[in-house]
């Protein structure tokens, strides 16, 4: 896999990679990587058709920076709950309607721990990751906006 | 001192270009900012509203009265949407 | 698959059987049913081998009730989130140290939702699904306890 | 009235087994308790701190207060440890 980013560690694994990837394989993968979990909880972000409406969805990013926030979003993440491991994967480039953009999965011996650390790494990797989507859809094509609910759910943690 | 400026999404579009080196003695964002609004139309425009961007010296965010001793690349985008 | 018990509808699926299952292709195959779905959030729950003293986990369940049981609450969560689907897959019988117990899918336009649901789904799963878990150990066997904090976590819901 | 009784987890093991049929008149959970406690010093065992026991008519969760007329089956179990 020709990932562009690659990065281990305590923190976990993070990749950002414009080539698509097996969500289940990866899930498999990462549960069978851990030791004394009795939770995993995974979140997949996959591009909404909207019925039809959507064409395709363009990722930009910012090499390198890219790569280093999700690992201090992800060491963050590390240090603030017990987790037995952590793994983020995003793509970037063009992405057509129900493919995956990207994954997040936390393992830890308690749900509390895992669920929580899945949300906050969302919740970062939204708002604080430098990823933008452009949209083309069969009404325009156009930037999609930050949502104001997004940069406020920053705020609960 | 010489900075690489890089631009991303709509900032970028506007601008024209992914990324610029410039000669500054701009000792803050804010006081580049006022630079480069005078280089084009395009990148008037894209700092037309400062309240929209956001910014990040040498790839780590940073506030507008971020300093740029020692910097080499400074980027400017809009407020990010990833997951 | 012999399952015990099946149920589908607007509420989900919801599984109840001694049998394993793959967890990956299970996640796999949900998100792939799902329509107009931006997030898709799993739970899964593993038995903790706690460093070899757990030697066998069995899982003593309600045979009826539980599916009954495990239908209302994904009803009800159905009813609080704005969801695109959700499964609920639950074992029952001798179980390994590192076997998957259970899994809880949730999927909506929104992650907010799909964290919620999953979350809610878990908490009354724990505290309010007929099932009861006897641990055999180096050290002897026993009943596994009912956490108060488990039961404490229904108050946020 | 004719009810099946049923017993899980450790409040099995006490009763010593798994169901059993009783004819009783207990008008509610309660007094159905104090019927079955004087059965055997298993049942007297496992009903001796009902705090700890959660009870189920015709398989939906009530309380000791739930009253009996029409149902046909009641459990008794610890409180339930899923997920």
């Amino acid at each position: 896999m020709a990932a562009d980013g690659q990065a281990g560690g305590t923190a976990g694994r993070v990749r950002v990679q414009p080539e698509a990837f097996d969500f289940a394989a990866e899930a498999a993968a990462f549960a069978a990587a851990q030791t004394g979990a009795g939770a995993v909880v995974t979140f997949t972000g996959i591009v909404r058709d909207d019925g039809g409406d959507l064409l395709e969805m363009q990722i930009e990013h910012y090499p390198g920076m890219t790569e280093a926030q999700i690992g201090r979003i992800a060491a963050e993440a590390a240090a603030r709950w017990r987790l037995t491991g952590l793994s983020v994967i995003h793509r970037h480039g063009a992405l057509g309607p129900g493919e995956t953009i990207m994954m997040v999965a936390t393992a830890a011996r308690h749900r509390a721990d895992a669920f929580a650390a899945a949300e906050f790494l969302m919740d970062y990797l939204k708002s604080r990751a430098p990823f933008w989507k452009k949209e083309r859809r069969r009404s325009g094509a156009g930037w999609v906006a930050a949502r104001a609910e997004d940069e406020a759910a920053l705020s609960r943690w | 001192m010489r900075l690489d400026v890089r631009y991303f999404a709509w900032v970028r579009e506007r601008v024209g270009a992914p990324r610029e080196t410039v000669e500054t003695g701009a000792p803050t964002v804010a006081l580049l900012i006022d630079e480069l609004r005078a280089r084009s139309e395009g990148h008037a425009a894209a700092f037309a509203d400062t309240t929209a961007l956001r910014v990040a010296v040498d790839q780590a965010l940073a506030g507008f009265d971020a300093p740029l001793a020692g910097a080499r690349e400074v980027a400017f985008f809009p407020p990010m949407t990833g997951g």
